[in-house]
């Protein structure tokens, strides 16, 4: 498939860019237009990404619409793009969400060129990594896809957006130090950059005589692992690194807000699908002994931490009176599902991999199927609720919920809508999140029992968050102080979150419309 | 395929019970749910409401009313429809339990496999479709009258809409994990009815509690489905319960977690389903949010309590028996721990919340706990094995519990018309209070409409409310041979006699608890009706209530009297053949409902002998409870400002009981408040602002100190050196002083000199020089 | 040894035009002066290239440099006029300066001259091959889709984002 | 023909040169002047190695024009930044211009 004569993931990855280019040469006089101009092309590109995903045939074992071009061949790198169940639903995930964040921007007034240019540009970042089958075009991706985004919250965010920019990138670029060094250790002592062909030789990689550099080949594998690991749990965020994401979140503007944790997020645990899982099969399952008392490996610490993401990150939530931050506390909670699903799979695979064989097969495709569709329900759930909490918050310039109160009297709509989107962020039965989180809690109990019954804590006070934050918007007597506000939703949030809304129904009334896809994948990478 | 197949075959049509309700839902939502805006000091708003200086709110417009009534009716009565013709295809199917209706597709993919959602019409599911939608068809009619005035009337009939189609779809379910989803959709629903009118602080409240305390047991439920579905590789139905190979098999793998005390898996997973329950059918430690659901309109107590919600948790037991009962057997003393858990569960909170029951004033309050006492009864029953007569309790408790909530919402109502005419009359003569007519916040401190001290008399002015009213609660205490609850009551305890008699401890336990939670079920009942209809008047508002004319006292009264003639006739199904007389009249060949819904299970549960002895136990109990209620509160009824008589007798316990054991007050010192501490301070100020955030701010500034460090460090040391060389120090002095200077040139300067040290570096270690000098 | 013919003696102007001009540019006071000694070394190396078989190189030297860059360079004098004669030429690390590019230059002269004493040939020798690529090779170079294409577009983008880029930077801003 | 170290040395003192302008003196457009002495500079350096010792690749000719192009860009680019700093500081001394000072 080609448009314009260019092949469709490569167009993908430019087509953002040069939407950027082409809505920063607009004239900056004319707001209308630039706005209008940024969500058509967004529209267009979003249109490209569904056709995409609806192009991909699950059957087909392989990458698809895969196309290798020399680029860097001293290193060994070339443009190596393609996708596979998973990579395609997270740019149908990136394609969809991008246009609805810039319907939002158009309460921006302030430099809307550069805003909607960046917005545009953050997209390449992202798509280029979900898209990209070799190592370096895939550090590339995502480095750029930073870049956007600091300046999104440096320079239109709230309060304290300069804390939180920093926080974020100081972060960032903290997990990409190893990410980097682990990509050269791995790309160059391999000497092949394409990411296929690594999950082939790379587990197996003895280099010469097993030194390279002088070092053994099994500590090379160790610190290349911790690279990438670090460099993902901060993207996730899986607790304890997760500290960057309610600043960040909190201060963002709302479209920000809205791509970073329903993108954004991905990356990192798209990063662990994609490259560590099959990187490093016997990492991951290799014994670890804690204080010599505790006798675990790898996987079992992930998904410990996963847990206590779920808990504490529920529980943080339960405690803000932030709405933002409320959220943004709900994304670590959400993703602690998708960490926990991953160790799973990681063990699972790893397992297969040494013996040939697992007894968790079975298990670890829930677990995977359901941290991949969790991964996509999560973008959808969490973007709605930051829609929400950014359209109440630019109508009342406070984001303080003990100033809310009973707004469901003079926004019935708002209300409805706000409703829906908690109950599926709640994980109610008949909407999305449930389905994700059914198919990880499925997966998960039997592999990693105990941590499965400790993170139903979690998900107990995710409807402790969750019914707290409804009860501060739109419960109790009407605050009297918003009188001559109007707070009700406006028609262009509706038709942004409209799509968003008939999603998440769509999605748990019939799930196979999109599981189908990942499943496919799911089942062939861990053998099942 | 057109509709006309799907509504002639029997296997798809139960697809269709549920649409007709939730397609309502989202009509009502998206279409029919208009409002203009009117000031809050209106009538229209309602008494409900606060009135906001007269801010502009939103009402529902009369078109809005009439097109969402319509449509919400349209929906359910659709749904009824469909309903009794797939219960007439039941009844003329041969061999109807080995064979059901049922269809299934794919739902969801699992590596290979799939999982498949699908319906299910078995014999139990037959007999749900024939009490629920007629339940909810009663429900419906009675609130186009009671929320007739409501601002939000529309809402009302959406959610309640979603709550029946939810409802439906738990019914219909083939599997766990679609009744699952009707199961939370429901606690959706009364979550948000309860929260109905959401400006007062207790209704949301309440809300809260609901749907928090059934969350507990909901994701203990969630991980024994997860359970389930790991070990038997399937959740539905028929493929584990009508599988003695999969019963089998679950009951004699060790479960995954304590598995080394004994406990089987089938056990494990017992265990989570049956707390699943406690939540949802409001079990003691659990029961706390029922009561509090009052806080809703009356419709919706009657939905929650008797059609829908707590029923569910009942019904999810029932559906999944063979599962608790795997590996033991209740009829030969073998209790597995989830049929013990039953047992010992429902049996005490049957007698506990009756105990509270007797000391409540508020009319609805009184009903909520005979819920849950009612609900213990069923526990207990399936505990002991006792399985259809927990299905054919589930069945008579929905229709007369559904009468009563409905009546008590009509004596309400008529409490409430009689404040409204009182306060009128009062207006009139005040007139210097500015908003006193509309003030109905203001108004309900000193006045609840719900408070059965307030009440008294009402036999007079609302006729058609005390009769139906009586006949629930005599059907409700098991008023011997006329009404449902006698019978199906009676069967509960016959089947734990039958275990008492062989000498097993938990059908004891169960008959004596039972035995005394029926006695003051008799008697409150009989407090009750004393209280609310009898003697006179105890306030000017019980004296002018009254439901008034017109369409409203019409949708009010009509579900009451169809309900109280199913209260009295539907034990009439159950009659053990054997029972004097009326075995003899009702069961000439067998018991009809035993009969019918026996098939249910793989292994019919065998009928049991009839004994006399339980037979006057119910008598005596029931009885003798009416009979005390009688002496106490029906002879000389309460005049006004009269105490009751309770009171005295009851001594220290009364307010213990009044209320009840201090049970909220004590969660919310071990639980909720710890939680709220624990969340907001230690883990958000502590833990993420505190410990990891310190660490990272430490860190910044460890290094940003480096920097400093370093930076004067250089100002140093290349001053201390450059003091030495008199011809560099003008130079050195000037500009290594303000080593950030910005200045380019000083910078490429820098650059360059770098650059030669280390060319020459090269050059050296290289031995470059050396070579090319040859 | 060298021999004396038309093109050694053609080197030697040519390096005193170089080398001239280049002291000129870094000691005049007058920065018109220094432009026309810039020019003056412009040329030399314009010179050099012809000495060197590169003559369409050596008529960019000329277009270019000396007809673009030093008379963009004599305006850009002119504009900023009235600061151009100041009573300090150089700035307060010269001294330093100097002494850095003297050693520069020790260094490179010493890594020019030291093969050659070595004997080494490549640098004190002769060419290679008197066979020469002519103006028509270095075209078909540029423009061949196997060499030097893509700079080339390159080139022509950054000149025109070079040529954007000045008129936004030096346009009089209201 | 002249051994290409003398072409060499010319051009390691034409470097040289420009780079002391660079570095010390005082105005912005003689510091533009020792720049494109040091192109200059690569130039013959890379047309000389070019000529002798690769005369049939054309990387050393095709550089060197590369090079052009960047003086001209760098050229029209600096010119432009000092008219436009000339005219908001009234002057053309980068000592002064130091708001990169930290």
């Amino acid at each position: 498939m080609t448009i314009l004569g260019i092949d469709v993931l490569s167009f993908l990855v430019i087509a953002p860019a040069l939407s950027a280019l082409i809505v920063l040469l607009l004239p900056s006089s004319s707001k209308a237009i630039v706005r209008w101009a940024a969500l058509g092309l967004a529209v267009f590109i979003g249109a490209v990404a569904v056709v995409v995903f609806f192009g991909y045939d699950r059957t087909n074992p392989d990458y698809q619409f895969v196309v290798q071009v020399p680029w860097f061949e001293l290193l060994g790198a070339s443009w190596h793009v393609g996708i596979d169940g998973i990579s395609a639903t997270m740019v149908l995930l990136t394609g969809i969400l991008t246009p609805l964040a810039i319907l939002i921007s158009f309460e921006i007034e302030e430099r809307v060129n550069m805003h909607m240019a960046l917005l545009l540009f953050f997209e390449t970042g992202l798509l280029g990594v979900f898209v990209s089958m070799d190592l370096m075009i895939f550090f590339l991706f995502y480095e750029l896809s930073l870049v956007p985004m600091y300046f999104i919250i440096d320079q239109w965010g709230g309060p304290n957006r300069k804390y939180a920019a920093t926080k974020f990138m100081i972060y960032s670029i903290g997990g990409s130090l190893g990410m980097l060094l682990a990509t050269q250790l791995v790309g160059w002592t391999a000497g092949t950059f394409s990411i296929q062909e690594l999950s082939q030789i790379w587990p197996a990689f003895q280099g010469t005589q097993g030194v390279f550099l002088g070092i053994d080949i099994n500590t090379v594998k160790a610190l290349a692992f911790v690279g990438f690991f670090v460099a993902f749990c901060i993207k996730v965020p899986v607790w304890p690194f997760h500290t960057w994401l309610p600043d960040a979140h909190g201060e963002a503007p709302t479209a920000g807000s809205m791509l970073l944790a329903g993108v954004m997020l991905k990356l990192g645990a798209y990063g662990f699908l994609r490259l560590v899982i099959p990187l490093f099969p016997d990492v991951w399952i290799a014994q670890v002994d804690i204080l010599g008392v505790i006798q675990t490996n790898w996987a079992g610490i992930f998904a410990f931490m996963a847990m206590l993401g779920i808990v504490f990150g529920a529980l943080a939530a339960f405690g803000q009176t932030d709405i933002k931050r409320l959220v943004a506390y709900s994304s670590v909670n959400h993703m602690g599902f998708v960490a926990i699903g991953i160790a799973v799979a990681a063990l699972a695979y790893g397992q297969s991999y040494i013996n040939s064989g697992s007894e968790y097969t079975q298990d670890a495709i829930f677990a995977m199927n359901g941290a991949v569709l969790q991964m996509f329900n999560h973008g959808l759930s969490s973007a709605a609720m930051f829609l929400l909490a950014g359209g109440i918050y630019h109508k009342t310039h406070t984001r303080d919920m003990t100033q809310y109160g009973g707004f469901w009297v003079k926004a019935p709509i708002y209300g409805a809508i706000f409703i829906f989107t908690s109950m599926a962020s709640l994980g109610l039965p008949g909407l999305n999140g449930f389905v994700s989180e059914f198919l990880v809690v499925r997966g998960t109990w039997p592999v990693f029992t105990w941590l499965t019954v400790i993170s139903m804590l979690g998900l107990l006070f995710t409807g402790g968050y969750i019914l707290k934050g409804i009860r501060a918007v739109l419960h109790g007597p009407f605050n009297m102080r918003w009188r001559g506000y109007n707070l009700e939703i406006e028609l262009r949030e509706v038709v942004a979150i409209a799509p968003l809304l008939v999603l998440m129904l769509i999605t748990g009334v019939v799930p196979n419309w999109i599981l189908p896809v990942i499943n496919d994948t799911v089942t062939r990478l861990l053998g099942g | 395929m057109n509709l006309n197949d799907i509504l002639s075959n029997p296997d798809l049509l139960p697809w269709l019970i549920p649409v007709g309700p939730l397609l309502a839902f989202f009509i009502i939502m998206l279409a029919t749910n208009r409002a203009k805006m009117v000031p809050a000091t209106s009538h229209e708003y309602g008494g409900h409401h606060p009135d906001y200086d007269g801010m502009k709110v939103p009402v529902v417009t009369l078109q809005s009313r009439i097109l969402s009534v319509t449509v919400g009716m349209l929906g359910t009565l659709t749904a009824w429809v469909l309903s009794l013709i797939t219960v007439s295809n039941a009844f003329g199917a041969q061999h109807f339990g080995e064979e059901v209706f049922g269809d299934r597709l794919n739902w969801l993919a699992t590596g290979v496999g799939e999982f498949t959602m699908g319906v299910l019409v078995d014999p139990f599911t037959t007999v749900m479709l024939i009490m629920v939608p007629l339940a909810v068809t009663m429900i419906f009619i009675y609130s186009i009258g009671y929320m007739a005035h409501d601002p939000r009337q529309s809402r009302f009939f959406a959610l309640i809409s979603l709550f029946a189609g939810a409802m439906l779809t738990l019914v219909v379910a083939d599997n766990l994990l679609l009744m699952f989803v009707g199961w939370e959709v429901m606690g959706l629903c009364s979550y948000l009815l309860i929260g109905f009118w959401f400006e007062k602080e207790s209704a949301y409240k309440a809300a809260i509690k609901a749907f928090t305390t059934t969350r507990v047991a909901d994701v203990i439920m969630l991980l024994g489905i997860a359970y389930l579905y790991a070990s038997a590789g399937t959740l539905s139905f028929r493929d584990i319960l009508y599988n003695e190979a999969m019963l089998e098999h679950l009951a004699s793998t060790p479960a995954i977690i304590l598995g080394g005390w004994g406990l089987s898996a089938a056990g494990l997973i017992g265990v989570f389903l049956i707390i699943g329950t406690i939540g949802k059918s409001a079990q003691f430690p659990l029961h706390v949010w029922l009561p509090d659901a009052m806080e809703g309109p009356t419709p919706v107590s009657a939905m929650i309590h008797a059609a829908a919600m707590v029923s569910a948790g009942v019904y999810a037991i029932i559906r999944m028996y063979p599962l608790f009962e795997a590996g033991g057997n209740p009829h030969a003393g073998e209790f597995t721990t989830p049929l013990m858990l039953m047992a010992i569960v429902g049996g005490f909170t049957a007698l506990f919340s009756a105990t509270i029951a007797v000391a409540q004033n508020d009319v609805k309050r009184v009903l909520a706990y005979s819920t849950i006492s009612q609900l213990g009864f069923m526990m207990a029953a399936l505990g002991i094995g006792a399985y259809i007569a927990a299905a054919f309790h589930l069945i008579t408790h929905a229709f007369f519990k559904a009468l009563l909530f409905m009546a008590s919402g009509s004596v309400i109502h008529g409490m409430e018309h009689g404040e409204h005419h009182v306060h009128e009359h009062h207006a009139h003569d005040e007139h210097d209070e500015a908003h006193g007519h509309d003030d109905h916040h203001d108004h309900g401190h000193h006045f609840d409409p719900q408070d059965m001290m307030n009440m008294g008399g009402l036999r007079k002015t609302m006729p058609v409310t005390f009769w139906t009213f009586l006949l629930g609660g005599l059907s409700l205490s098991g008023f011997p041979l006329l009404t449902a609850g006698f019978w199906s009551k009676d069967e509960i305890l016959a089947d734990a006699w039958l275990g008492l008699t062989h000498g097993y401890g938990a059908p004891a336990f169960v008959f004596i608890m039972l035995c005394l939670a029926a006695f003051l079920t008799a008697f409150y009942t009989m407090r009750q009706l004393g209280l609310t209809f009898m003697g006179e008047p105890r306030t000017e508002e019980a004296a002018h209530a009254n439901l008034g004319q017109g369409i409203v006292s019409f949708t009010m009264t009509l579900p009451l009297i169809i309900l109280a003639f199913l209260a009295v006739v539907a034990g009439f199904a159950g009659v053990h053949p054997d029972f004097p007389l009326f075995g003899a009249i009702f069961s000439p060949e067998y018991n009809w409902f035993h009969h019918f819904v026996g098939p249910t299970l793989l292994h019919e549960p065998a009928s049991i002998d009839f004994s006399i002895v339980p037979v006057l136990f119910s008598f005596g109990v029931a009885l003798g409870g009416l009979g005390l209620g009688y002496w106490m509160y029906w002879r000389k009824p309460l005049e006004a400002g009269q105490p009751d008589p309770l009171v005295s007798i009851l001594g220290t316990v009364h307010p213990v009981l009044k209320n009840k054991y201090y049970l909220d007050e004590l969660y919310a010192t071990l639980f909720i408040q710890p939680s709220q501490w624990f969340s907001r301070v230690v883990v958000s100020d502590f833990m993420d602002n505190g410990i990891i955030d310190g660490v990272l701010h430490l860190i910044a500034r460890v290094f940003t100190w480096i920097g400093d460090l370093i930076k004067n460090l250089n100002v140093w040391l290349i001053d201390g050196v450059g003091d030495g060389i008199p011809e560099l120090v003008a130079i050195f002095g000037t500009w290594f002083r303000r080593i950030q200077t910005g200045r380019i040139q000083q910078y490429m300067l820098l650059v360059v000199i770098a650059m030669i040290v280390i060319a020459l570096i090269f050059a050296v270690s290289s031995g470059f020089l050396v070579q090319a000098a040859g | 040894m060298l021999e004396l013919n038309v093109q050694t003696l053609a080197f030697f102007v040519f390096a005193l035009f170089v080398l001239g001009g280049g002291l000129g540019v870094i000691t005049t006071r007058n920065l018109v002066h220094g432009t026309l000694y810039l020019i003056l070394s412009l040329f030399g190396v314009a010179g050099f290239f012809v000495l060197l078989s590169a003559p369409f190189l050596a008529v960019v030297q000329v277009l270019v440099y000396i007809g673009a860059i030093a008379i963009l360079i004599v305006f850009a004098v002119m504009l900023t006029r009235s600061m151009t004669s100041l009573h300090e030429v150089v700035n307060r690390q010269w001294v330093l300066s100097a002494i850095v590019a003297v050693l520069l230059f020790v260094m490179l002269t010493v890594t020019i001259i030291l093969p050659v004493w070595g004997q080494d040939g490549s640098l004190a020798g002769q060419p290679v091959s008197e066979v020469v690529a002519t103006t028509t090779d270095l075209g078909k170079a540029l423009v061949d889709g196997n060499q030097y294409v893509l700079p080339f577009e390159v080139a022509s983008l950054l000149l025109t984002a070079a040529m954007i880029g000045a008129i936004v930077i030096a346009r009089d801003d209201e | 023909m002249i051994p290409l170290w003398m072409y060499l040395l010319v051009a390691a003192a034409l470097f040289c040169m420009g780079a002391y302008a660079v570095l010390a003196r005082r105005n912005a457009v003689a510091i533009l002047m020792g720049v494109e002495l040091m192109l200059n500079a690569v130039n013959i350096n890379l047309v000389g190695f070019w000529r002798y010792q690769q005369p049939l690749n054309m990387a050393g000719q095709a550089f060197a024009a590369f090079v052009f192009v960047i003086a001209a860009a760098e050229a029209a680019v600096g010119l432009a930044i000092i008219i436009s700093v000339y005219r908001q500081r009234k002057s053309v001394i980068p000592d002064e211009a130091d708001t990169l000072k930290g």
